[in-house]
């Protein structure tokens, strides 16, 4: 596996849950391989936080992008070349504070990219705000007296923009983790894991984790179910929670062509400009 | 001279076909054989308030509307009280009769006519037409072709409208302004439009945007028009969206533009900035209108010099140049693109409303386009950052085998992350010599652009030139236009043989942006400044005055 | 003159209690009366990687930490290894016992005796600490004095720990460094604590962040020390949130600051210019690090001064100052609260990591804070944007029976959307107007800082200033430094007598930005510029060679 | 009713929608002045587009913010001047595009404020692009060949967000639409309404809402019902969907405090500075 792995330093906390999210993924990656879908077309994209960090050691291409973009940068690779699979990894102050707004629309248009969601429920990198998705009172150096906000929910808010693929996965399940990031990047359309990554230094939610996540066994029938489950509490399932297959934006947008690859000639663009420059 | 110019100006409520019309008399003029300028005032509103556009023709070149008209059509009471003082002598006021009042010149039953069909507003433009042909002289059955080509839709009725319209005007101002007449047959197109095929012929992949005055109708265009040239626009959520999805694309191999005004673009500065540290050869367009912050989003102002030329934080090279005509705009788009490929950095086309949505009669030689090839990875280990004597490292899209890092931390030549001093110097300093390579090529390049041969010097920029090449037309000035093309970096290197000579600035700002910046990076010395920051632009009569007046002082 | 200077540096793995230990070690030198300067220098992440310290102190004014070191604790190979060179003649390295190879100086088993506790971790910095109090002949009561404030956690661990590292370590280097002691007794805060103090001082009422490295530290302060000052700290979801919620705030009354580093001040600029025109006085706390884009976080540059100069799109006026020691940001913060509010636009206080997160001993003279009462609007009809004299209308805060309008679109006195082109002229004229008055304001205030009398002429800015005035001290160089706090505007009025001199200028800057400014806006001329741009400060001793080769030189 | 109008020139298109809001809201006003919630606390802010005319045409304080941010300047007063009542009038382009991280926030955080969304699925002001919240299919000038994205759900998203107070109303039912803002402003919280607001010359959206809007008769008894109600297709019930009580952004922020009005004195604020810069 040693071939997917940088010369950089790996600089995670020791007991992170991110070096589970990037074991997980390697794996996911030599599946795809055995299945015939080369890492070669694999490209991805990490917004700034600790999760980001997972660009630099991995030996794939992309774009090291800005806190908050890397699904925007994503969906920018996937419209000029549909033919790359284009993973982007975000944090969760990365995706649902500073760029919840691409969330949104990257689901809401069936973007055909999938976002890994490295879910620690704190800012690590900045060390140790409050996040999106901290529990209301999470003590931080921004918020002392503890955080006067509810969370938001992940997975019910890509449900509700109408993401057509949404999963959930715990990096204490490595091999379930595995399986779900494998289907999320199969899947066509917008695919988004959620996945419990505890960090050990500001918000360790190992135990949490351990007593409560249960992994799921069969693929909820309907988007109904599939809310009810994204908003248990006492117990969170891990899984897929929903699929469903719809036109992909690329396509939507212009159907086979590819913009790279298919590329007008400059003699036919040139053709076109004359004419209408000789039109009155 | 301004004699030969022959002015229409046609204003009403907005929603009443008053831009159509005046598009359509540009044509009509083009189709003469005339050289055309329209300007179109709107409003920030979509019906109601006053509209206005000035078209103004001539037998020669002509690179603005004039303010005083020959040919007036008021639509509503407000048009006619505003533009009664635009008459010029021997013009001709016509207005609706169904306009109350004590009034000036001829009325003309636009709207009782009108209202004898179904949706008359949807005719009132078409009447305003009819009367400048009846009133330049033209014949039924030219206008019967006009109205076949621009009002296609209910046109029977278009033309019964328009034939008692021509009737009822012929007898009063039938040929009052004969014009002549050329073979010369030439395309108008606004500067949003040619921006779009100037892109398109430089090879633009894929245009992002977000709506904003005045650079909407650039991405109306290319959306209109993209199917045919294989180009893509695509419009998301917001301008922070428009900017890092570019950039995404441009990993990927496209040419990718964006587009904007002023308080979009300060979105996307985040954005520009890492495309100076990816070295992303991302294209902006920028179209000014007054600031700051909303302003006044229909009108033009050259206000965002400063804030184009230092866009983003950080160190790395920018590349900022902008169109002194609608015809240059087309070249400049293309050239731009070119130089953000061939040096790898983000740059900005900068503009102005008063290009961007005027049109011109234009003669564009589509092969001298730019269309650049970039430089290219071939064989063995790659490095995207390799640090290269010209601080130019080829490019490799993905797939590959080979590892093509793009890294927005400071990194190593292959794209990992450093923290190293010895790399972040050396980084810096590799970004820092693309300045230099950029500074050379540029000094081969046709940078400035100089109009006339003697007498005082004029420097002006940007859409500021039409009016400035105008105001000598219409004043009958003997001077010299020196007019930087690019203005990051400043091509010093042609301006040193005015240091120390006495120079007029003109330009469309408060604070003097251009006239300081000619002083501090290039050591000229504007003795006067005509600045204008009311969102018009330039009259050329009345610059003409100004710059005589300068001229005289100085 | 460096003789009497001792240098102290920790290193070892981020998470090990390096950073404590030396802001321990700056206290211990502080409690003896010297005067310290304590530099951290650590990487973009949590735990691992490698960190120092460095902490110089004098019995003299010290602006500087130096690299050349009396006394290194070594807590892991890395750092025996980067750090080995750094010793000074007569220095003593001691390291860790548990490094292995072949190392000179002397291990002291700090880790296998935390292991004899629980947390060894939590343990090595104060053991690191102790062996400072024995090498500079601390006693065991006053160590212990030590711990109880700043190792109050498993109190009787940490003494019985400290007690026997003490006890190893005091045969062999006890009162090797035995340092001068003095009565005075001198605060020790970071850069982002005082501004967060001067804010205070100068009346700030709500501080809005979004955390971002090496701002985020003047947050936290502020919301650890909030409650007792009457500060509001809000920590929204973006920095697009931070800058339209405080304007939000300044409309309702509310003294209002804003702060980040340069990526999130690129995403504040539309609300930057949205300040300029709705005239509200924003102070926004500019931290730099290296960029361009994400750079290289947690180190220093000065690559944003351009950028902070010209930030926000359109014309208004805009404030920038520096301050040039840690010191002076207690009083520079409050005066800029006062400058934004008395002429009403927005402002930003530039600074870099050097200066936020470096540590000083200082001397505040709080009265010298100022603390603005803003012109307020008393009787009769209310008009915001009241076309005055100066530009500048009073103020009127909710709830009022009088209408207060605040528009980011170009508007009328009363703050009416206009598309007027006399009263879009007028208020370009009226906002222009304030930079007069601003001007004018300066003029009688303290804009540069001139450090000596003779020699050369050193100009630099900001924390740089710091290093100048240390390299200065270190060389025995006798040279005057100019350092202007004012960049926007600059304060050209003070510069015009050395507009024929010889100049040096210092500065972290690749591309020489501030070099260029003098030349362009002071037509000063900068002989030669010493640059640094690794991310790294200036060492005091290696900055002195490269002045006198300079002095020599020029 | 005239002295809430200012000398400013109406441009709104005859017809359009916003003439609605705009009287309904100047009704509610009076309602409120009435109750004794005089409108000297009352302040505006509005966006950038035809809904944001609003505010030259109201004659009442606040701050004409720019586009996708007049919820964020709201909030901003809010936490300022608690004793201020403070609402944002924002458009569909505005609110769920440019600004749509401001939304949720709002909501999740529960600002004290209300937000007035002219929700016409259009972008007016700028002649006519497709919003959020347009129709797939919607043809305007980004999108000549019909929009290719599925819309937003306005009332869902920001009861998925945790809004205490969601309603809809429409501009067609006009004293209802009064009820309905006058509840909103009196709401403590988060409070949002969705108005259908037909823009004539660019989505005409009349016909489809007087045939599918019903005003509602209840107040849906739970969350889950509220969400049922909000996805509704067939009909377009409007009314208040969903009221909760909860605790305040600024109270959890400051309990009592405000940051205007009940400012330290400069004397104990210099006090405390002055023993922190004793302290070592
Ligand atoms: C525009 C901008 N704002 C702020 C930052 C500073 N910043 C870096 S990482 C980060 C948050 C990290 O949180 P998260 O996305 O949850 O990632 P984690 O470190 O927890 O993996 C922030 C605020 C930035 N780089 N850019
Ligand atoms: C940052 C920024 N981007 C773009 C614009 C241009 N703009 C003005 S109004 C508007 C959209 C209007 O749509 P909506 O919010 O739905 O309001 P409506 O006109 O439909 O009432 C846009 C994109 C702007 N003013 N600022
Ligand atoms: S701070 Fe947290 S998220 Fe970051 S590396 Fe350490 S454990 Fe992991
Ligand atoms: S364009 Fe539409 S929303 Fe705007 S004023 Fe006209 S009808 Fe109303
Ligand atoms: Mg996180
Ligand atoms: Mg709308």
């Amino acid at each position: 596996m040693d071939e997917l792995i940088t010369y950089a330093e790996n600089t995670w906390c020791p007991g992170c849950g991110n070096f589970g999210i990037l074991t997980a993924f390697k794996k996911a990656v030599k599946k795809l391989e055995d299945e015939g879908r080369g890492k070669k077309d694999l490209v991805i994209t990490a917004g700034i936080g600790c999760h980001g960090k997972i660009f630099d050691y991995l030996k794939l291409s992309g774009i090291y992008s800005i806190h908050g973009r890397s699904m925007a940068t994503a969906q920018g690779i996937k419209i000029a070349n549909p033919g790359l699979r284009v993973v982007a990894f975000a944090g969760d102050g990365d995706a649902f504070g500073e760029g919840i707004a691409h969330m949104i629309f990257a689901a809401k248009r069936n973007s055909d990219i999938t976002v890994i969601l490295h879910d620690n429920g704190v800012y690590g990198l900045t060390t140790g705000q409050y996040a999106p998705t901290s529990v209301k009172g999470f003590k931080g150096p921004s918020t002392p007296r503890g955080s006067i906000e509810e969370p938001l929910n992940p997975l019910a808010l890509m449900l509700e923009a109408r993401a057509t693929f949404v999963a959930r996965g715990y990096v204490g399940k490595l091999d379930h983790l595995v399986d779900v990031i494998t289907k999320a990047i199969r899947h066509q359309g917008f695919s988004f894991v959620d996945i419990f990554q505890p960090c050990v230094t500001f918000n360790n939610t190992y135990k949490r984790y351990n007593e409560k996540v249960e992994i799921l066994n069969h693929i909820p029938a309907d988007y109904d179910e599939a809310m009810s489950i994204a908003k248990m509490e006492d117990k969170l399932p891990v899984g897929v929670i929903y699929r469903v297959e719809k036109p992909v934006f690329h396509k939507e947008l212009y159907g086979d062509f590819n913009p790279v690859l298919k590329k007008l000639s400059k003699e036919k663009r040139i053709a076109e400009i004359k004419k209408m420059l000789s039109a009155l | 001279m301004t004699g030969e110019v022959f002015t229409f100006l046609i204003g009403g409520k907005a929603g009443e076909g008053v831009k159509k019309a005046g598009s359509v008399a540009a044509r009509l003029f083009a189709s003469m054989g005339r050289e055309v300028f329209e300007m179109d005032d709107y409003q920030s509103l979509i019906r109601g308030g006053h509209n206005f556009s000035v078209i103004s023709t001539a037998s020669r070149k002509i690179t603005s509307h004039y303010t005083r008209a020959n040919l007036i059509v008021a639509m509503d009471k407000r048009s006619y009280e505003l533009h009664k003082q635009d008459l010029g002598e021997d013009g001709i006021m016509l207005y609706d009769s169904e306009i109350k009042g004590d009034l000036k010149g001829l009325g003309i039953p636009l709207r009782a006519e009108a209202k004898k069909y179904p949706n008359p507003d949807l005719r009132l433009g078409l009447g305003a037409v009819t009367v400048l042909a009846v009133a330049v002289g033209m014949d039924k059955e030219s206008l019967k072709k006009l109205i076949q080509s621009e009002y296609p839709r209910d046109l029977d009725i278009n033309i019964a409208y328009a034939t008692t319209i021509y009737d009822m005007a012929s007898p009063e101002i039938g040929g009052k302004f004969r014009l002549n007449n050329s073979d010369k047959k030439r395309v108008i197109y606004s500067g949003n439009e040619i921006i779009a095929l100037g892109a398109a012929a430089g090879g633009l992949d894929i245009y992002y945007a977000y709506p904003m005055t005045p650079s909407s109708s650039l991405m109306h265009t290319l959306a209109a028009q993209g199917e045919k040239l294989g180009i893509i626009v695509v419009h998301p959520e917001n301008e922070i969206a428009v900017v890092n999805m570019a950039i995404g694309s441009i990993f990927a191999g496209a040419k990718s533009m964006v587009g904007s005004s002023g308080g979009g673009f300060a979105l996307m500065q985040e954005g520009f900035s890492l495309a100076g540290m990816l070295e992303a050869p991302l294209l902006c367009c920028l179209a000014s209108r007054p600031g700051p912050s909303t302003g006044v989003p229909t009108y033009t102002a050259q206000g965002d010099l400063n804030f184009a030329i230092h866009q983003g934080h950080g160190e790395f090279p920018r590349i900022v140049a902008s169109p002194g005509c609608i015809e240059e705009a087309f070249y400049l788009t293309s050239e731009m693109l070119d130089l953000v490929w061939r040096f790898q950095t983000p740059g900005i086309l900068l503009t102005e409303k008063h290009l961007t949505e005027s049109s011109m009669t234009l003669d564009i030689h589509i092969n001298k386009a730019e269309h650049f090839q970039p430089l290219m990875h071939y064989g063995g280990e790659y490095k995207r950052y390799l640090d290269s004597k010209d601080g130019i490292a080829p490019l490799l899209f993905p797939p590959s085998d080979e590892l093509i890092k793009w890294n927005s931390y400071e990194h190593d030549e292959t794209g990992i992350t450093t923290e190293n001093p010895e790399l972040i110097a050396k980084m810096q300093e590799k970004r820092n010599r693309k300045k230099i390579s950029l500074l050379n090529h540029l000094k081969n390049k046709h940078t400035v652009n100089i109009y006339g041969e003697r007498g005082p010097l004029i420097f002006t920029y940007g859409s500021t030139t039409m009016s400035v090449r105008e105001a000598l037309r219409a004043g009958d000035i003997d001077a010299t236009v020196v007019q930087p093309i690019y203005l990051e970096p400043l091509p010093v290197w042609e301006l040193e043989k005015y240091k120390d000579k006495e120079l007029i600035v003109v330009e469309q700002s408060c604070a003097g942006q251009f006239a300081l910046l000619l002083k501090e990076k290039a050591e000229l010395n504007p003795g006067s400044v005509i600045k204008k920051y009311d969102g018009r632009p330039f009259d050329p009569v009345e610059l003409a005055i100004e710059i005589k007046k300068a001229v005289s002082n100085g």
